[in-house]
Protein backbone atom coordinates (compact mmCIF):
# COMPACT_ATOMS: atom_id res chain seq x y z
CA UNK A 1 0.00 0.00 0.00
CA UNK A 2 1.28 3.56 -0.86
CA UNK A 3 -0.27 6.90 0.34
CA UNK A 4 -0.18 10.44 -1.19
CA UNK A 5 -1.36 13.26 0.97
CA UNK A 6 -2.64 16.62 -0.77
CA UNK A 7 -4.60 19.35 0.72
CA UNK A 8 -6.78 21.23 -0.78
CA UNK A 9 -8.95 24.03 0.98
CA UNK A 10 -10.00 22.81 4.50
CA UNK A 11 -9.70 18.72 2.95
CA UNK A 12 -6.87 16.44 2.92
CA UNK A 13 -7.02 14.41 0.10
CA UNK A 14 -5.35 10.59 0.75
CA UNK A 15 -4.71 9.06 -2.83
CA UNK A 16 -4.54 5.17 -1.66
CA UNK A 17 -2.95 2.59 -3.65
CA UNK A 18 -2.53 -0.99 -3.62
CA UNK A 19 -4.48 -3.11 -1.05
CA UNK A 20 -5.79 -2.42 2.81
CA UNK A 21 -5.82 -5.29 5.12
CA UNK A 22 -5.36 -5.55 8.71
CA UNK A 23 -1.48 -5.33 8.39
CA UNK A 24 -1.55 -1.91 6.32
CA UNK A 25 -4.20 -0.13 7.56
CA UNK A 26 -2.43 0.33 10.78
CA UNK A 27 0.19 1.86 8.16
CA UNK A 28 -2.96 4.04 6.87
CA UNK A 29 -4.04 4.46 10.18
CA UNK A 30 -0.88 6.57 11.47
CA UNK A 31 -0.16 8.03 8.46
CA UNK A 32 -3.54 9.77 8.11
CA UNK A 33 -2.87 10.86 11.98
CA UNK A 34 0.12 12.56 11.46
CA UNK A 35 -0.80 14.11 7.95
CA UNK A 36 -3.87 15.66 9.73
CA UNK A 37 -1.39 17.07 12.34
CA UNK A 38 0.90 18.48 10.10
CA UNK A 39 -1.28 19.35 6.98
CA UNK A 40 -4.72 20.43 8.87
CA UNK A 41 -7.77 19.71 6.92
CA UNK A 42 -11.78 19.78 8.55
CA UNK A 43 -12.24 17.07 5.83
CA UNK A 44 -11.01 13.95 4.64
CA UNK A 45 -11.08 12.13 1.02
CA UNK A 46 -9.93 8.69 0.70
CA UNK A 47 -9.26 8.39 -2.75
CA UNK A 48 -9.96 4.66 -3.97
CA UNK A 49 -9.17 4.90 -7.81
CA UNK A 50 -6.11 2.69 -7.10
CA UNK A 51 -6.79 0.69 -4.29
CA UNK A 52 -6.61 -2.75 -5.87
CA UNK A 53 -8.46 -5.12 -2.48
CA UNK A 54 -9.88 -4.05 0.90
CA UNK A 55 -11.47 -6.00 3.53
CA UNK A 56 -13.66 -5.02 6.65
CA UNK A 57 -9.86 -3.90 8.33
CA UNK A 58 -10.38 -0.82 5.94
CA UNK A 59 -13.74 -0.13 7.09
CA UNK A 60 -12.51 0.25 10.18
CA UNK A 61 -10.22 2.65 9.53
CA UNK A 62 -12.91 4.74 8.12
CA UNK A 63 -15.13 4.51 11.07
CA UNK A 64 -12.14 5.80 13.08
CA UNK A 65 -10.97 8.66 11.14
CA UNK A 66 -14.91 9.04 11.06
CA UNK A 67 -15.26 9.86 14.60
CA UNK A 68 -12.36 12.22 14.54
CA UNK A 69 -13.35 14.20 12.37
CA UNK A 70 -17.19 14.34 12.90
CA UNK A 71 -16.24 15.84 16.37
CA UNK A 72 -14.38 18.64 14.62
CA UNK A 73 -17.62 19.59 12.45
CA UNK A 74 -15.86 17.74 9.55
CA UNK A 75 -16.67 15.39 6.52
CA UNK A 76 -15.54 12.23 5.09
CA UNK A 77 -16.22 10.68 1.32
CA UNK A 78 -14.73 8.01 -0.94
CA UNK A 79 -13.74 8.86 -4.31
CA UNK A 80 -13.78 5.86 -7.09
CA UNK A 81 -14.27 3.00 -5.25
CA UNK A 82 -14.44 -0.04 -7.46
CA UNK A 83 -17.40 -2.27 -7.02
CA UNK A 84 -16.74 -4.86 -4.88
CA UNK A 85 -15.38 -2.30 -2.45
CA UNK A 86 -19.11 -0.36 -2.44
CA UNK A 87 -20.56 -3.46 -1.80
CA UNK A 88 -18.81 -3.63 1.45
CA UNK A 89 -19.46 -0.27 2.46
CA UNK A 90 -23.07 -0.17 1.50
CA UNK A 91 -22.83 -3.63 3.81
CA UNK A 92 -21.76 -2.06 6.86
CA UNK A 93 -24.13 0.50 6.32
CA UNK A 94 -22.04 3.29 6.31
CA UNK A 95 -23.03 4.62 3.02
CA UNK A 96 -24.67 7.57 4.38
CA UNK A 97 -21.55 8.54 7.08
CA UNK A 98 -18.84 7.97 4.59
CA UNK A 99 -20.21 8.63 0.68
CA UNK A 100 -18.74 6.96 -2.39
CA UNK A 101 -18.56 9.44 -5.29
CA UNK A 102 -17.40 8.20 -8.53
CA UNK A 103 -15.16 11.29 -9.27
CA UNK A 104 -12.84 12.93 -7.05
CA UNK A 105 -14.51 16.60 -7.68
CA UNK A 106 -17.85 15.07 -6.53
CA UNK A 107 -16.24 13.64 -3.58
CA UNK A 108 -14.67 16.99 -2.81
CA UNK A 109 -17.89 19.44 -3.42
CA UNK A 110 -19.38 17.09 -0.92
CA UNK A 111 -16.66 17.42 1.10
CA UNK A 112 -16.44 21.13 0.88
CA UNK A 113 -20.24 21.13 1.86
CA UNK A 114 -21.26 22.26 -1.55
CA UNK A 115 -23.07 19.83 -3.09
CA UNK A 116 -25.03 21.60 -5.29
CA UNK A 117 -22.16 22.36 -7.09
CA UNK A 118 -21.29 19.34 -8.60
CA UNK A 119 -24.76 18.59 -9.62
CA UNK B 1 -14.54 -36.08 1.00
CA UNK B 2 -12.53 -36.86 -2.59
CA UNK B 3 -11.87 -33.03 -3.82
CA UNK B 4 -10.40 -33.01 -7.47
CA UNK B 5 -7.63 -30.86 -6.19
CA UNK B 6 -6.38 -29.61 -2.82
CA UNK B 7 -3.72 -27.46 -1.03
CA UNK B 8 -3.75 -27.24 2.49
CA UNK B 9 -0.87 -24.49 4.08
CA UNK B 10 0.03 -24.29 7.73
CA UNK B 11 1.95 -20.54 8.28
CA UNK B 12 2.64 -18.37 10.82
CA UNK B 13 -0.13 -16.16 12.57
CA UNK B 14 1.62 -12.79 11.15
CA UNK B 15 -0.46 -9.72 9.62
CA UNK B 16 2.61 -9.78 7.08
CA UNK B 17 0.69 -13.16 5.99
CA UNK B 18 -2.60 -12.12 5.01
CA UNK B 19 -1.85 -10.89 1.61
CA UNK B 20 -0.19 -14.14 0.66
CA UNK B 21 -2.70 -15.89 2.59
CA UNK B 22 -5.33 -14.43 -0.08
CA UNK B 23 -2.56 -14.80 -3.21
CA UNK B 24 -2.30 -18.74 -1.73
CA UNK B 25 -6.36 -19.09 -2.36
CA UNK B 26 -6.29 -16.98 -5.55
CA UNK B 27 -3.48 -18.75 -7.10
CA UNK B 28 -4.95 -22.08 -6.47
CA UNK B 29 -8.17 -21.26 -7.51
CA UNK B 30 -7.12 -19.81 -11.30
CA UNK B 31 -6.78 -23.33 -12.30
CA UNK B 32 -11.10 -23.18 -12.20
CA UNK B 33 -10.92 -20.19 -14.79
CA UNK B 34 -13.01 -17.87 -12.14
CA UNK B 35 -14.60 -14.53 -13.21
CA UNK B 36 -12.34 -11.60 -11.04
CA UNK B 37 -15.37 -10.41 -9.00
CA UNK B 38 -15.76 -14.61 -7.84
CA UNK B 39 -12.05 -14.22 -7.28
CA UNK B 40 -11.75 -11.11 -5.38
CA UNK B 41 -14.97 -12.30 -3.25
CA UNK B 42 -12.82 -15.65 -2.07
CA UNK B 43 -9.72 -13.36 -1.59
CA UNK B 44 -11.67 -10.55 0.73
CA UNK B 45 -13.54 -13.82 2.66
CA UNK B 46 -10.12 -15.39 3.29
CA UNK B 47 -8.36 -12.29 4.46
CA UNK B 48 -11.56 -11.64 6.98
CA UNK B 49 -11.28 -15.16 8.35
CA UNK B 50 -7.16 -15.44 8.74
CA UNK B 51 -7.02 -11.72 10.18
CA UNK B 52 -9.31 -12.77 12.97
CA UNK B 53 -7.48 -15.95 13.78
CA UNK B 54 -4.06 -13.71 13.98
CA UNK B 55 -5.99 -10.88 15.89
CA UNK B 56 -8.51 -12.59 17.63
CA UNK B 57 -7.49 -16.46 17.54
CA UNK B 58 -3.99 -15.76 18.65
CA UNK B 59 -4.31 -11.87 19.64
CA UNK B 60 -1.14 -10.95 17.60
CA UNK B 61 1.43 -13.83 19.84
CA UNK B 62 2.87 -16.89 17.96
CA UNK B 63 0.53 -18.96 16.09
CA UNK B 64 0.15 -21.00 13.23
CA UNK B 65 -2.95 -20.23 11.07
CA UNK B 66 -4.39 -23.25 8.65
CA UNK B 67 -5.61 -22.39 5.23
CA UNK B 68 -7.52 -25.39 3.08
CA UNK B 69 -8.22 -25.01 -0.31
CA UNK B 70 -10.11 -27.74 -2.48
CA UNK B 71 -12.63 -28.08 -5.12
CA UNK B 72 -15.08 -30.71 -6.97
CA UNK B 73 -16.09 -29.60 -10.54
CA UNK B 74 -16.72 -25.55 -10.03
CA UNK B 75 -17.52 -26.34 -6.38
CA UNK B 76 -15.04 -24.58 -3.96
CA UNK B 77 -14.25 -25.60 -0.19
CA UNK B 78 -12.35 -23.44 2.15
CA UNK B 79 -11.08 -24.05 5.49
CA UNK B 80 -9.47 -21.22 7.68
CA UNK B 81 -8.53 -22.57 11.39
CA UNK B 82 -6.23 -21.73 14.39
CA UNK B 83 -5.19 -23.02 17.47
CA UNK B 84 -6.14 -20.24 19.79
CA UNK B 85 -8.94 -18.47 22.25
CA UNK B 86 -11.66 -19.71 20.31
CA UNK B 87 -14.82 -17.92 20.07
CA UNK B 88 -17.23 -18.05 23.45
CA UNK B 89 -21.18 -17.43 21.94
CA UNK B 90 -20.73 -17.88 18.09
CA UNK B 91 -24.37 -16.44 17.77
CA UNK B 92 -22.94 -13.05 18.85
CA UNK B 93 -19.78 -13.13 16.82
CA UNK B 94 -21.67 -13.76 14.02
CA UNK B 95 -23.78 -10.07 14.20
CA UNK B 96 -22.90 -7.44 11.86
CA UNK B 97 -21.04 -4.96 13.43
CA UNK B 98 -20.61 -6.96 16.71
CA UNK B 99 -16.45 -6.65 17.57
CA UNK B 100 -14.44 -7.49 20.91
CA UNK B 101 -11.73 -5.22 19.71
CA UNK B 102 -13.61 -2.25 18.87
CA UNK B 103 -10.00 -0.28 20.75
CA UNK B 104 -8.77 -1.70 18.10
CA UNK B 105 -10.72 -0.27 15.20
CA UNK B 106 -12.07 -3.61 14.13
CA UNK B 107 -15.65 -3.11 12.66
CA UNK B 108 -17.27 -6.29 13.16
CA UNK B 109 -17.98 -6.65 9.39
CA UNK B 110 -15.70 -9.80 9.52
CA UNK B 111 -18.64 -12.55 9.54
CA UNK B 112 -20.92 -10.33 7.68
CA UNK B 113 -18.60 -10.20 4.54
CA UNK B 114 -17.83 -13.58 4.51
CA UNK B 115 -21.85 -14.75 4.77
CA UNK B 116 -22.24 -11.99 1.73
CA UNK B 117 -19.14 -13.12 -0.38
CA UNK B 118 -19.59 -16.99 0.08
CA UNK B 119 -22.47 -20.02 0.63
CA UNK B 120 -22.96 -21.61 4.24
CA UNK B 121 -20.38 -20.59 6.08
CA UNK B 122 -20.21 -22.61 9.17
CA UNK B 123 -17.84 -21.79 12.67
CA UNK B 124 -16.84 -24.51 14.89
CA UNK B 125 -15.38 -22.91 17.57
CA UNK B 126 -14.42 -24.35 21.14
CA UNK B 127 -12.80 -22.06 24.03
CA UNK B 128 -9.34 -22.58 24.69
CA UNK B 129 -8.53 -24.95 21.75
CA UNK B 130 -9.70 -22.81 18.75
CA UNK B 131 -11.61 -22.26 15.84
CA UNK B 132 -12.35 -23.51 12.59
CA UNK B 133 -14.36 -21.74 9.66
CA UNK B 134 -15.74 -23.47 7.10
CA UNK B 135 -16.59 -21.91 3.54
CA UNK B 136 -18.16 -22.86 0.29
CA UNK B 137 -18.77 -21.30 -3.35
CA UNK B 138 -19.96 -22.66 -6.64
CA UNK B 139 -18.27 -21.03 -9.63
CA UNK B 140 -20.55 -19.90 -12.11
CA UNK B 141 -20.27 -22.29 -15.22
CA UNK B 142 -19.20 -20.72 -18.46
CA UNK C 1 14.36 -24.54 14.40
CA UNK C 2 13.09 -21.07 14.88
CA UNK C 3 12.02 -19.26 11.91
CA UNK C 4 11.15 -15.66 11.75
CA UNK C 5 8.25 -16.48 8.99
CA UNK C 6 7.09 -19.90 7.98
CA UNK C 7 4.90 -21.53 5.83
CA UNK C 8 3.85 -25.61 5.00
CA UNK C 9 2.04 -26.52 2.20
CA UNK C 10 0.58 -30.44 1.12
CA UNK C 11 -0.93 -30.41 -2.55
CA UNK C 12 -2.30 -33.17 -4.87
CA UNK C 13 0.68 -34.36 -6.95
CA UNK C 14 -1.25 -33.39 -10.13
CA UNK C 15 1.35 -31.24 -12.84
CA UNK C 16 -0.97 -28.60 -12.53
CA UNK C 17 0.01 -27.58 -8.95
CA UNK C 18 4.13 -27.01 -10.68
CA UNK C 19 3.11 -23.09 -11.50
CA UNK C 20 0.94 -23.22 -7.85
CA UNK C 21 3.99 -24.05 -5.94
CA UNK C 22 6.48 -21.56 -7.70
CA UNK C 23 3.91 -18.74 -6.88
CA UNK C 24 3.48 -20.25 -3.15
CA UNK C 25 7.48 -20.07 -2.30
CA UNK C 26 7.76 -17.01 -4.58
CA UNK C 27 4.65 -15.24 -3.03
CA UNK C 28 5.64 -16.27 0.46
CA UNK C 29 9.79 -14.44 0.09
CA UNK C 30 8.83 -11.41 -1.47
CA UNK C 31 8.18 -10.56 2.25
CA UNK C 32 12.42 -10.13 1.87
CA UNK C 33 12.54 -8.05 -0.71
CA UNK C 34 14.44 -10.41 -3.16
CA UNK C 35 16.04 -9.69 -6.54
CA UNK C 36 14.41 -11.22 -9.05
CA UNK C 37 17.43 -13.46 -10.36
CA UNK C 38 17.02 -14.56 -6.30
CA UNK C 39 13.21 -15.30 -6.83
CA UNK C 40 13.64 -17.56 -10.43
CA UNK C 41 16.46 -19.14 -8.66
CA UNK C 42 14.01 -20.27 -5.99
CA UNK C 43 11.43 -20.71 -8.16
CA UNK C 44 13.10 -23.30 -10.52
CA UNK C 45 14.77 -25.32 -7.85
CA UNK C 46 11.17 -25.52 -6.15
CA UNK C 47 9.79 -26.94 -9.92
CA UNK C 48 12.32 -29.36 -10.48
CA UNK C 49 11.83 -30.81 -7.01
CA UNK C 50 8.26 -31.04 -6.97
CA UNK C 51 8.26 -31.98 -11.18
CA UNK C 52 10.21 -35.01 -9.39
CA UNK C 53 8.07 -35.79 -6.35
CA UNK C 54 5.29 -36.16 -8.63
CA UNK C 55 6.50 -37.70 -11.69
CA UNK C 56 9.15 -39.90 -9.85
CA UNK C 57 7.84 -39.99 -6.74
CA UNK C 58 4.06 -40.68 -7.60
CA UNK C 59 4.71 -41.44 -11.07
CA UNK C 60 1.92 -39.97 -12.02
CA UNK C 61 -0.34 -41.25 -9.19
CA UNK C 62 -2.47 -39.66 -6.52
CA UNK C 63 -0.22 -38.50 -3.92
CA UNK C 64 0.33 -35.53 -1.74
CA UNK C 65 3.88 -33.02 -2.06
CA UNK C 66 4.66 -31.15 0.80
CA UNK C 67 6.61 -28.00 0.31
CA UNK C 68 8.03 -25.67 3.12
CA UNK C 69 9.33 -22.15 2.90
CA UNK C 70 10.77 -20.57 5.70
CA UNK C 71 13.61 -17.63 7.09
CA UNK C 72 15.41 -16.47 9.19
CA UNK C 73 16.74 -13.05 8.52
CA UNK C 74 18.07 -13.33 5.20
CA UNK C 75 18.40 -16.83 5.12
CA UNK C 76 15.55 -19.08 3.68
CA UNK C 77 15.26 -22.79 3.89
CA UNK C 78 13.28 -25.04 2.00
CA UNK C 79 12.19 -28.55 1.73
CA UNK C 80 10.11 -30.42 -1.04
CA UNK C 81 8.99 -33.95 0.27
CA UNK C 82 7.04 -36.67 -1.19
CA UNK C 83 5.36 -40.16 0.38
CA UNK C 84 6.54 -42.18 -2.91
CA UNK C 85 8.87 -44.87 -4.02
CA UNK C 86 12.36 -42.73 -2.54
CA UNK C 87 15.46 -43.20 -4.38
CA UNK C 88 17.58 -45.94 -4.44
CA UNK C 89 20.82 -44.70 -5.61
CA UNK C 90 21.43 -41.20 -4.90
CA UNK C 91 24.24 -40.34 -5.46
CA UNK C 92 23.44 -41.46 -9.21
CA UNK C 93 20.58 -39.39 -9.34
CA UNK C 94 22.53 -36.46 -8.52
CA UNK C 95 24.54 -36.67 -11.17
CA UNK C 96 24.09 -34.62 -14.51
CA UNK C 97 22.05 -35.86 -17.27
CA UNK C 98 21.53 -38.85 -15.37
CA UNK C 99 17.62 -39.81 -15.68
CA UNK C 100 15.11 -43.64 -15.10
CA UNK C 101 12.91 -41.83 -17.44
CA UNK C 102 14.45 -40.71 -20.99
CA UNK C 103 11.29 -42.34 -22.29
CA UNK C 104 9.30 -38.85 -20.87
CA UNK C 105 12.03 -37.11 -22.15
CA UNK C 106 13.23 -36.16 -19.24
CA UNK C 107 16.64 -34.16 -19.21
CA UNK C 108 18.35 -35.52 -15.93
CA UNK C 109 19.14 -32.27 -14.75
CA UNK C 110 16.85 -31.15 -12.38
CA UNK C 111 19.47 -32.08 -9.57
CA UNK C 112 22.11 -30.05 -11.14
CA UNK C 113 19.95 -27.24 -11.37
CA UNK C 114 18.53 -27.33 -7.82
CA UNK C 115 22.34 -27.63 -6.49
CA UNK C 116 23.70 -24.39 -9.04
CA UNK C 117 20.81 -22.15 -7.93
CA UNK C 118 20.68 -23.10 -4.50
CA UNK C 119 22.70 -23.75 -1.62
CA UNK C 120 23.29 -27.44 0.62
CA UNK C 121 21.36 -29.39 -1.32
CA UNK C 122 20.36 -32.36 0.48
CA UNK C 123 18.50 -35.81 0.00
CA UNK C 124 17.29 -37.49 2.90
CA UNK C 125 15.20 -40.61 0.62
CA UNK C 126 13.98 -44.53 1.82
CA UNK C 127 13.12 -46.60 -0.71
CA UNK C 128 9.33 -47.32 -0.24
CA UNK C 129 8.53 -44.39 1.96
CA UNK C 130 9.21 -41.65 0.50
CA UNK C 131 12.07 -38.36 -0.51
CA UNK C 132 12.89 -34.91 1.17
CA UNK C 133 14.99 -32.45 -0.35
CA UNK C 134 16.13 -29.99 2.04
CA UNK C 135 17.73 -26.83 0.15
CA UNK C 136 19.01 -23.25 1.21
CA UNK C 137 19.89 -19.86 -0.06
CA UNK C 138 21.34 -16.95 1.22
CA UNK C 139 19.61 -13.54 0.23
CA UNK C 140 22.24 -10.54 -1.35
CA UNK C 141 21.46 -7.95 1.67
CA UNK C 142 21.07 -4.35 0.59
CA UNK D 1 2.05 -20.77 -22.45
CA UNK D 2 1.13 -20.16 -25.32
CA UNK D 3 2.64 -21.00 -28.67
CA UNK D 4 2.83 -19.42 -32.44
CA UNK D 5 4.08 -21.45 -35.34
CA UNK D 6 5.47 -19.86 -38.81
CA UNK D 7 6.85 -21.36 -41.41
CA UNK D 8 9.74 -19.39 -43.28
CA UNK D 9 12.09 -21.29 -46.21
CA UNK D 10 12.79 -24.91 -44.39
CA UNK D 11 12.49 -23.63 -40.57
CA UNK D 12 9.48 -24.05 -38.38
CA UNK D 13 9.90 -20.98 -36.40
CA UNK D 14 7.68 -21.52 -33.10
CA UNK D 15 7.14 -18.46 -30.39
CA UNK D 16 6.84 -19.24 -27.01
CA UNK D 17 5.13 -16.75 -24.46
CA UNK D 18 4.56 -18.04 -20.51
CA UNK D 19 6.32 -20.39 -18.65
CA UNK D 20 7.67 -24.54 -19.56
CA UNK D 21 7.75 -26.75 -17.34
CA UNK D 22 6.55 -30.49 -16.86
CA UNK D 23 2.89 -29.60 -17.04
CA UNK D 24 3.47 -27.09 -20.41
CA UNK D 25 6.36 -28.99 -21.69
CA UNK D 26 4.01 -32.20 -22.67
CA UNK D 27 1.42 -29.58 -24.93
CA UNK D 28 4.53 -27.56 -26.39
CA UNK D 29 6.01 -31.10 -27.67
CA UNK D 30 2.21 -32.36 -29.18
CA UNK D 31 1.71 -29.05 -30.56
CA UNK D 32 5.36 -29.28 -32.02
CA UNK D 33 5.40 -32.39 -33.49
CA UNK D 34 1.48 -31.72 -35.47
CA UNK D 35 3.09 -28.22 -36.48
CA UNK D 36 6.01 -30.56 -38.17
CA UNK D 37 3.43 -32.94 -39.78
CA UNK D 38 1.13 -30.34 -40.96
CA UNK D 39 3.36 -27.28 -41.76
CA UNK D 40 6.70 -29.45 -42.76
CA UNK D 41 9.94 -27.71 -41.76
CA UNK D 42 13.79 -29.00 -42.01
CA UNK D 43 14.49 -27.28 -38.86
CA UNK D 44 13.11 -25.36 -35.71
CA UNK D 45 13.51 -22.60 -34.04
CA UNK D 46 12.48 -21.88 -30.47
CA UNK D 47 11.81 -18.08 -29.86
CA UNK D 48 11.99 -17.48 -26.35
CA UNK D 49 11.36 -13.85 -26.19
CA UNK D 50 8.35 -14.02 -24.30
CA UNK D 51 9.43 -17.14 -22.25
CA UNK D 52 8.60 -15.62 -18.49
CA UNK D 53 10.07 -19.15 -17.05
CA UNK D 54 11.48 -22.39 -18.23
CA UNK D 55 12.83 -25.10 -15.94
CA UNK D 56 14.64 -28.64 -16.99
CA UNK D 57 11.32 -29.70 -18.70
CA UNK D 58 11.68 -27.44 -21.43
CA UNK D 59 15.38 -28.79 -21.56
CA UNK D 60 13.60 -32.40 -22.04
CA UNK D 61 11.72 -31.07 -24.82
CA UNK D 62 14.26 -29.46 -26.90
CA UNK D 63 16.45 -32.50 -26.89
CA UNK D 64 14.06 -34.37 -27.85
CA UNK D 65 13.48 -32.34 -30.99
CA UNK D 66 17.16 -32.29 -31.29
CA UNK D 67 17.18 -35.65 -31.68
CA UNK D 68 14.04 -36.03 -34.22
CA UNK D 69 15.41 -32.83 -36.55
CA UNK D 70 19.19 -34.02 -36.78
CA UNK D 71 18.21 -37.28 -37.93
CA UNK D 72 16.64 -35.44 -40.91
CA UNK D 73 19.24 -33.43 -41.47
CA UNK D 74 18.08 -29.75 -39.69
CA UNK D 75 19.14 -27.78 -37.26
CA UNK D 76 17.61 -26.19 -34.19
CA UNK D 77 18.60 -23.19 -32.36
CA UNK D 78 17.02 -20.99 -29.62
CA UNK D 79 16.37 -17.20 -29.98
CA UNK D 80 16.04 -14.33 -27.45
CA UNK D 81 16.48 -16.79 -23.94
CA UNK D 82 16.69 -14.24 -20.99
CA UNK D 83 20.41 -14.67 -18.86
CA UNK D 84 18.28 -17.38 -16.13
CA UNK D 85 17.04 -19.78 -19.01
CA UNK D 86 20.30 -19.19 -20.88
CA UNK D 87 22.21 -20.60 -17.76
CA UNK D 88 20.05 -23.54 -17.97
CA UNK D 89 20.82 -24.68 -21.19
CA UNK D 90 24.64 -23.85 -20.94
CA UNK D 91 24.61 -26.18 -17.83
CA UNK D 92 23.22 -28.43 -19.94
CA UNK D 93 25.94 -28.80 -21.63
CA UNK D 94 23.50 -28.36 -25.13
CA UNK D 95 24.73 -24.71 -26.31
CA UNK D 96 26.35 -26.53 -28.72
CA UNK D 97 23.81 -28.87 -30.15
CA UNK D 98 21.37 -25.95 -29.78
CA UNK D 99 22.74 -22.93 -29.96
CA UNK D 100 21.38 -19.23 -28.17
CA UNK D 101 21.11 -15.60 -30.07
CA UNK D 102 20.12 -12.73 -28.93
CA UNK D 103 17.84 -12.03 -32.03
CA UNK D 104 15.40 -14.17 -34.54
CA UNK D 105 17.30 -13.18 -37.43
CA UNK D 106 20.64 -14.36 -36.15
CA UNK D 107 18.82 -17.88 -35.42
CA UNK D 108 17.59 -18.03 -38.39
CA UNK D 109 20.85 -17.61 -40.10
CA UNK D 110 22.11 -20.33 -38.11
CA UNK D 111 19.22 -22.99 -38.62
CA UNK D 112 19.90 -22.48 -42.70
CA UNK D 113 23.25 -22.48 -42.55
CA UNK D 114 24.12 -18.78 -43.26
CA UNK D 115 25.99 -17.82 -40.07
CA UNK D 116 28.23 -15.40 -41.78
CA UNK D 117 25.17 -13.34 -43.76
CA UNK D 118 24.79 -12.68 -39.54
CA UNK D 119 27.48 -11.62 -38.71
N1 LIG E 1 -10.64 -16.99 15.02
C1 LIG E 1 -11.24 -16.39 16.07
N2 LIG E 1 -10.87 -16.66 17.34
C2 LIG E 1 -11.47 -16.04 18.38
N3 LIG E 1 -12.46 -15.14 18.25
C3 LIG E 1 -12.88 -14.83 17.01
C4 LIG E 1 -12.30 -15.43 15.87
N4 LIG E 1 -12.92 -14.93 14.78
C5 LIG E 1 -13.84 -14.06 15.24
N5 LIG E 1 -13.83 -13.99 16.58
C6 LIG E 1 -14.73 -13.17 17.43
O1 LIG E 1 -15.85 -12.78 16.66
C7 LIG E 1 -15.98 -11.35 16.64
C8 LIG E 1 -16.57 -10.88 15.34
O2 LIG E 1 -15.70 -11.16 14.27
P1 LIG E 1 -15.80 -10.30 12.92
O3 LIG E 1 -17.23 -10.30 12.47
O4 LIG E 1 -14.81 -10.85 11.97
O5 LIG E 1 -15.43 -8.82 13.36
P2 LIG E 1 -14.03 -8.14 13.78
O6 LIG E 1 -12.89 -9.00 13.31
O7 LIG E 1 -14.07 -6.85 13.10
O8 LIG E 1 -14.06 -8.05 15.29
C9 LIG E 1 -14.57 -10.85 16.90
O9 LIG E 1 -14.57 -9.54 17.41
C10 LIG E 1 -14.06 -11.88 17.91
O10 LIG E 1 -14.52 -11.61 19.19
N1 LIG F 1 11.17 -37.48 -5.52
C1 LIG F 1 11.77 -38.51 -6.16
N2 LIG F 1 11.33 -39.78 -5.97
C2 LIG F 1 11.92 -40.83 -6.61
N3 LIG F 1 12.97 -40.69 -7.47
C3 LIG F 1 13.45 -39.45 -7.71
C4 LIG F 1 12.89 -38.32 -7.08
N4 LIG F 1 13.58 -37.22 -7.49
C5 LIG F 1 14.53 -37.67 -8.35
N5 LIG F 1 14.46 -39.02 -8.48
C6 LIG F 1 15.36 -39.87 -9.31
O1 LIG F 1 16.53 -39.12 -9.60
C7 LIG F 1 16.71 -39.04 -11.02
C8 LIG F 1 17.39 -37.74 -11.41
O2 LIG F 1 16.56 -36.65 -11.10
P1 LIG F 1 16.74 -35.28 -11.88
O3 LIG F 1 18.16 -34.87 -11.79
O4 LIG F 1 15.75 -34.30 -11.33
O5 LIG F 1 16.41 -35.60 -13.38
P2 LIG F 1 15.03 -35.95 -14.15
O6 LIG F 1 13.86 -35.47 -13.34
O7 LIG F 1 15.14 -35.20 -15.43
O8 LIG F 1 14.99 -37.42 -14.33
C9 LIG F 1 15.34 -39.21 -11.60
O9 LIG F 1 15.36 -39.66 -12.92
C10 LIG F 1 14.73 -40.24 -10.64
O10 LIG F 1 15.15 -41.54 -10.95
Amino acid sequence: MELKFKRKNKTLIIQISGEIDHHTAAELRRQTESALEQMGGRNIIFGFQEVTFMDSSGIGVMIGRYKQIQSLGGRIAIACPNEKIEEIIRLSGLSRLLPSFPTLNEAIAYAEGRESDAV
Amino acid sequence: MQFDNEARVFFSAKSENESFARLFAAGFLTQLDPTISELTDVKTAVSEAVTNAIIHGYENKTGIVELFCGYVGKHIYIEVADKGKGIENVEQAREPLYTSKPEMERSGMGFTIMETFMENVRIESIVGEGTRIFMEKTLAKE
